[in-house]
């Protein structure tokens, strides 16, 4: 019945969530809206990054987990081991940004070979001039999210090729503020995160375009949206626990994310296509109680 | 002969005065850097916090919009903290320490106990972290739970309860306990009527202090996973909840500008906590001081 | 006839031996004075006759104390009873930090005195007994502290009378107050004397000679000598005695 | 007659026997704590070292866990640590036994009654303020000075680490000082001493033991600090001497994991349990070397 | 002539007056003993004559003293130098937790005196002149507090004569000690008036009676008789002064 879905505050509960710092922001925002119609339920949103999260989904300790990366293998067993079964349900998209200081006004574009010298594992580029010649003769400071973040599994895979692989002499946090800190502090910096975050920081720092073959593109909710931004704009996910979803708030919940889409594009991602939120609010029905 | 005026270098003198007031003025210096850094610290923090800090920050949970977002759920929060806390605390404590001053007799045991209290104190809070999150979240199965951070935080205040109980039991002269005992009384009769009722204030004293800590520790209650987005009060000991350092930590993670002023406002109200509750310990001592 | 009789008595404080095969009995309703210089073993003595050595550790005792007739230092002996009927006096006032009334009051409560008249009662009599009552009958609820030392003092005898003992023991109870203080705690000592049986170290000689009946001198853990007052002071048996009252030491 | 009482033993209060039972099972707690410790500690540490060489561990330049290639180094993060503590210690010592100093030998008791509860206050600030601090204003105060510094270092986080120990030391310092009797002061300025003479040529050699033991502990502290180095000092383990680039700490890497919250048996979620386990001995050793001076000291007393 | 003038010295700590229009000179060369009850202000007063209150907060002082014809409490007096001038005793053994001869040496270093043989010279004569050199000659190294009680007091005179005052203070310097440690310190102290004017604060009386040419009498903060000991502990011309000597307080 629909009337659990009134503003009176019938419905009353706990959601559990975790996972992805990238995806957060949405859950967030979900979260802080939900609950301000539905005051009796208790929605925890937790930041252990995409694999930290996973690994209390697959033991049932939280209900959803927030994903910036589809859920692997190892973490698949875990589930069968515990007997969880669960939906995935695309949220958004998101593009990947690769970013460095305002004053920054030498970097034009970067190509992905570039990316992937700068980035690989053991990489030999500590100077902005071993990157191209003609950059200044000054040390290059890296930032990027830490190693349980969904946004570092897919760049090193999209880049570097291997999953997990990288340099490790850059600031690696989990702390977002951290990396637009850095970034925004240090003249010779150049880091990656999600595309949101380069969003509600705009003018803090400078976004630079990727050449993947077809010439420099800019991530913007276009071309994330339309593909062109390639291979750095990835799909966000969230992961619902079957058992939980029969909660109804939970259900309600889920629900309620998949009707609000705009919230993501309001916290600086890129909205799926309307069909893409029907068929997710298809998939949920069944567990309807 | 004016031996006084005239005998002894008075040039030397003058260089040793001088001396004197030269060190004089860099000590009063070292002691004056504690309270500048103090100022300066809580000016900036107030300059950044002050145009945030309303009743709607307070009286609200926390959002992604900085003008919605509040401290309520961490204030309630740390509410609880407290109350679970305090009470475990205070009554192991002092109970340890009861043990430890009237009991013990001087055995090897004691010793140890006495040593490993000392210890305790000074293990880093981020291994009481480690503690908890092994044998409360994990063990005892509580999760990241009121209760589970409230146990870590009892652990980690624990020896700081004990010691300060110890010199409390320690200030009370052994005359007092002599008079008691001269009258007949027991031990147990000595300790509760005498004993106990001379140290309390110091006691509360050292008790205060040590929750003033619990209350503003982070560290141990990362680890625990305690660094949640929580829009609700907690309603038993089993619920999720947010602390105010977890709540300012997370917005001076947050990258918009906004929350780091956000964050200045939770220091003020983190602050104000503390404080009230530094005013109470001083409050109490000096009240009590001067009994002997 | 002997309410304290004590016999060979040994202590020591783990490897020192603090008094040295002690023999002394002392009369009821008496006043006996302990004097010798500092350290001689005049408050430990003071402390055997109530047990409160027992406190202190490594301490041994040797040999036997007898209070109207009872080995005190049998097994079976309840010491809160002994002390109860030994009442005790410290040097400094050490009056509990609570009210006049309530610290009369402390071992009434503590050995089971509920009866709120019957305890007015007590602690009216007690304060008489020690000759404070006229002075702070108005003031019973305010705090012992704020009374002037003096006072303290007697207090701290009202208290001891409070839980109505046959022995009271004085550690030099007046050494620490002002002369007028002194002379008041004086004649209330002789007072008590009809109803209790006084045992009182003190290092005023002069106090020993115009208040006790006997004394005793202690140097280095002996009892050298123990003898009505009067002969003690007038014609010392000892010369060691002698050479302490003439002040050629301590 | 009231004496024959005496034999009569009262029913024997049971209060009398049980609460010391009970209060030895409080006492008893504590001893558990360590235990746990140990216990929780050892067994992640162990199964650690069953996958990574001791001599690695205490060898390789490198700490990379959580990438690949792994390495399993922990002298960047113990360089890291060091750095902090001794910048700590830099600012620390010298101010906080200076005030000490001022505020035992020099202070009138109303200044001192200003200033103790200030001192206290500074104390009780929880560390989370101190990174705030650090980060958002002692950081930008120093890129004035040191343009080049990076915007998470080693030097700031030390500052600020050291400004939280201050209090510790001068007020441990203090009570120090004040143990030493004032007759001994009295003796000093009874020969014609200075305040300085008889603060430094009497009561701190007097005091020397109590005033080293507090610095021993102060910088026990700074090294399990752990918020303020997690929020300024970086998150680059780094085996440099240079307090101006960003550097990791052991705390702050143990913070930085579990903020990921890695899966548990997995081998990055062990080398948190052994760095929690070297930052442990370190500390314990540390605060065994305070007591043991203290106690020494108190021994000069008696 | 006297070394010592007091006119018209009036004490307070704070709104208390401790010590009231004391008006006495001292003869150089001389023994005066102060002697009265706890409390009199012997201890006060002697702390005047080196300036030793000046450190307690909130004391008042009014009058004249005079040393060697120098007022004391000059605005250009350098307290440093009357200090060493007028040397110090304590009741309790103060010596430095350092070594015996760091002790000594430690008022010859802060007055600036660095040459070894010098230091070496003046520590001997000093120990010499305390009448302890023979029994630690051999151990200047080791350290002070090792000393017994009674050598840790003359370890302390040596300390203050180091320094060559011409006055020494001394405040009740056998009340810690032993009856033998206590004679060699009288003896010590008669052997010094010969090249020192002491001035001697005892609370035992048949002391201030054995050593001492003056006697002064304090009672309340007021000096109540300074006369020749012998006479006054003969024909005092109180009648608080006979009543304190025969015993009747304190
Ligand atoms: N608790 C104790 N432990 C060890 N030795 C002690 C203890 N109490 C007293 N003594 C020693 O026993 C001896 C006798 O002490 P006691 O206190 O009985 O002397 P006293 O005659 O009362 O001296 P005073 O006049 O100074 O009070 C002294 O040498 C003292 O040092
Ligand atoms: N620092 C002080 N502050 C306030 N009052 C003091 C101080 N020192 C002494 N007094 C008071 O001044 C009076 C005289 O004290 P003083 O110490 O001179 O007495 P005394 O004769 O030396 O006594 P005793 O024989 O006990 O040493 C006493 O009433 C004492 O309480
Ligand atoms: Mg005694
Ligand atoms: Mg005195
Ligand atoms: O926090 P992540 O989205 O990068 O897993």
């Amino acid at each position: 019945g629909n009337q659990e879905d009134s503003v009176d505050g019938g419905l009353s509960g706990i959601v559990k969530i975790d996972g992805s710092s990238t995806v957060f922001p949405i859950t967030e925002a979900v979260a802080e809206e939900f609950q301000i119609a539905n005051n009796k339920v208790q929605v925890t949103v937790g930041v252990s990054g995409t694999g930290g999260g996973f690994k209390k989904f697959t033991i049932g300790e939280t209900d959803i987990n927030d994903a910036s990366r589809p859920i692997k293998d190892s973490e698949i067993a875990k589930t069968k081991e515990n007997n969880i079964n669960y939906l995935e349900l695309p949220v958004a998209y998101d593009g990947l940004s690769v970013v460095v200081n305002k004053e920054n006004d030498w970097v034009d574009y970067l190509t992905i070979d570039e990316l992937k010298k700068i980035w690989e594992p053991n990489s030999q580029i500590t100077k902005w001039s071993q990157v191209r010649p003609g950059w200044p003769d000054e040390e290059i400071k890296l930032y990027g999210p830490g190693t349980d973040s969904g946004t570092f599994d897919y760049f090193t895979e999209e880049i570097i090729g291997e999953s997990g692989a990288s340099r490790s002499d850059y600031t690696a946090s989990e702390d977002d503020n951290v990396l637009v800190k850095g970034i925004e502090g240090d003249k010779y910096s150049l880091g990656y995160f999600g595309f949101a975050y380069y969003v509600e920081n705009k003018e803090r720092m400078k976004v630079v375009p990727i050449d993947a073959g077809n010439g420099p593109i800019v991530p913007t909710l276009k071309t994330i949206n339309d593909g062109s931004y390639s291979p750095l704009s990835r799909p966000l996910f969230i992961y619902v626990n079957t058992e939980s979803l029969k909660r109804p708030e939970v259900y309600e919940f889920v629900k309620f994310y998949m009707e609000n889409a705009q919230l993501a594009e309001e916290v600086g991602y890129v909205r799926l296509p309307q069909n893409q939120y029907d068929e997710n609010l298809q998939a949920i029905a069944a567990y309807q109680q | 002969m004016s031996m006084i005026r005239h005998n002894g270098n008075i040039k030397d003198i003058e260089k040793r005065r001088k001396k004197n007031m030269f060190y004089f003025s860099l000590f009063l210096f070292a002691t004056l850097f504690g309270v500048i850094t103090l100022a300066v610290l809580l000016v900036d923090v107030f300059i950044k916090g002050i145009p945030w800090l309303d009743w709607q920050f307070l009286n609200s949970f926390p959002s992604r919009f900085p003008e919605r977002a509040g401290i309520k759920s961490a204030f309630y929060g740390t509410l609880w903290m407290l109350g679970l806390t305090a009470p475990i605390a205070f009554i192991l404590g002092v109970g340890t320490a009861l043990y430890l001053n009237e009991y013990a007799g001087d055995t090897k045991l004691k010793q140890i106990l006495q040593i490993n209290i000392n210890n305790l104190a000074g293990v880093p809070s981020i291994v009481y972290g480690l503690l908890g999150l092994g044998v409360f979240v994990r063990g005892f199965a509580l999760g990241r739970s009121l209760i589970a951070g409230s146990l870590t935080m009892v652990l980690l205040i624990l020896p700081i309860i004990v010691v300060a109980s110890q010199e409390a039991l320690k200030s009370v002269p052994s005359s007092q306990r002599n008079a008691s005992y001269a009258l007949g009384a027991t031990k147990w009769q000595t300790i509760r009527r005498v004993v106990i009722p001379a140290a309390l204030p110091n006691i509360l004293t050292g008790t205060i202090l040590a929750l003033s800590r619990a209350i503003g520790e982070t560290a141990p209650l990362i680890m625990i996973g305690a660094l949640t987005f929580v829009a609700f009060v907690p309603g038993s000991p089993m619920d999720s909840f947010t602390v105010l350092p977890i709540q300012i930590f997370n917005w001076t993670s947050r990258p918009q500008e906004d929350f780091q002023y956000i964050a200045a406002a939770g220091i003020i109200v983190l602050l104000v906590v503390l404080l009230s509750m530094n005013g109470l310990a001083i409050y109490l001592r000096n009240k009590y001081q001067n009994k002997y | 006839m002997a309410i304290i009789e004590v016999k060979d008595l040994n202590l020591y404080y783990g490897e020192k031996q603090a008094l040295k095969n002690i023999n002394l009995e002392i009369e009821k309703n008496s006043i006996t004075a302990l004097i010798g210089p500092s350290g001689c073993g005049k408050s430990t003595f003071l402390r055997t006759l109530n047990r409160m050595n027992d406190m202190i550790k490594d301490v041994k005792i040797e040999g036997s104390v007898k209070i109207d007739d009872v080995e005190i230092y049998d097994k079976n002996i309840s010491v809160e009873i002994l002390r109860k009927n030994v009442g005790m006096v410290f040097q400094q006032p050490n009056p509990f930090p609570k009210s006049i009334f309530e610290n009369v009051a402390y071992g009434l409560k503590i050995h089971g005195i509920k009866d709120k008249s019957l305890l007015n009662e007590i602690v009216e009599t007690s304060l008489k007994g020690a000759a404070l009552w006229d002075e702070v009958k108005d003031d019973l609820k305010k705090p012992a502290l704020g009374l002037s030392g003096g006072q303290q003092q007697r207090l701290c005898i009202a208290r001891a009378l409070a839980v109505s003992p046959d022995i009271i023991l004085m550690d030099e109870p007046t050494s620490a107050l002002d002369p007028i203080s002194t002379a008041k705690i004086e004649e209330l000592i002789l007072e008590l004397k009809k109803d209790y049986t006084i045992v009182i170290v003190t290092h005023n000689m002069q106090q020993a000679a115009r208040i006790s009946d006997k004394t005793a001198f202690f140097l280095n853990g002996e009892l050298i000598e123990y003898a009505d007052t009067e002969e003690l002071f007038s014609y010392p048996k000892d010369k060691r005695t002698e050479d302490y009252i003439t002040g050629r030491f301590g | 007659m009231a004496i024959r009482d005496i034999e009569n033993k009262p029913k024997v209060n049971i209060l009398e026997t049980i609460i010391p039972k009970i209060l030895f099972l409080f006492a008893l707690i504590s001893i558990l704590t360590t235990v746990g410790i140990v216990f929780i500690l050892l067994f992640e540490t162990l199964s650690f070292f069953r996958e990574v060489s001791f001599i690695d561990f205490i060898t390789d330049p490198k700490w990379t866990p959580l990438f690949i290639p792994k390495h399993f180094g922990v002298l960047p993060l113990l360089s890291g640590t060091l750095i902090v503590t001794f910048i700590a210690s830099l600012i620390a010592i010298p101010i906080g036994l200076g005030s000490a100093i001022y505020l035992s030998e020099y202070a009138p008791d109303r200044v001192r009654a200003i200033i103790k509860p200030i001192l206290e206050i500074l104390a009780g600030i929880p560390t989370i303020v101190y990174g705030y601090f650090a980060l958002t204003f002692v950081t930008p105060v120093l890129r004035f000075i040191f343009p080049d510094m990076d915007i998470f270092n080693a030097l700031s986080a030390g500052i600020v680490v050291g400004i939280m120990i201050i209090p510790m030391i001068s007020s441990l310092s203090e009570d120090a000082m004040l143990a030493v009797p004032n007759s001994i002061r009295a003796a000093a300025y009874g020969l014609g001493s200075t305040k300085f003479e008889v603060a430094t040529k009497v009561i701190v050699p007097a005091a020397l033991s109590g005033i080293v033991s507090s610095f021993v502990l102060a910088l026990s502290r700074a090294i399990g600090e752990t918020m303020i180095v997690t929020i300024a000092a970086g998150g680059t383990p780094k085996l440099t001497l240079n307090p101006l680039e960003s550097i990791q700490t052991m705390t702050a890497y143990i913070v930085q994991v579990s903020l990921g919250d890695t899966p548990q048996g997995s081998i990055e979620y062990k080398t948190i349990f052994a760095v929690g386990m070297s930052l442990f001995v370190l500390t314990l050793i540390m605060n065994l070397i305070a007591q043991y001076i203290t106690k020494k000291y108190r021994e000069e007393y008696q």
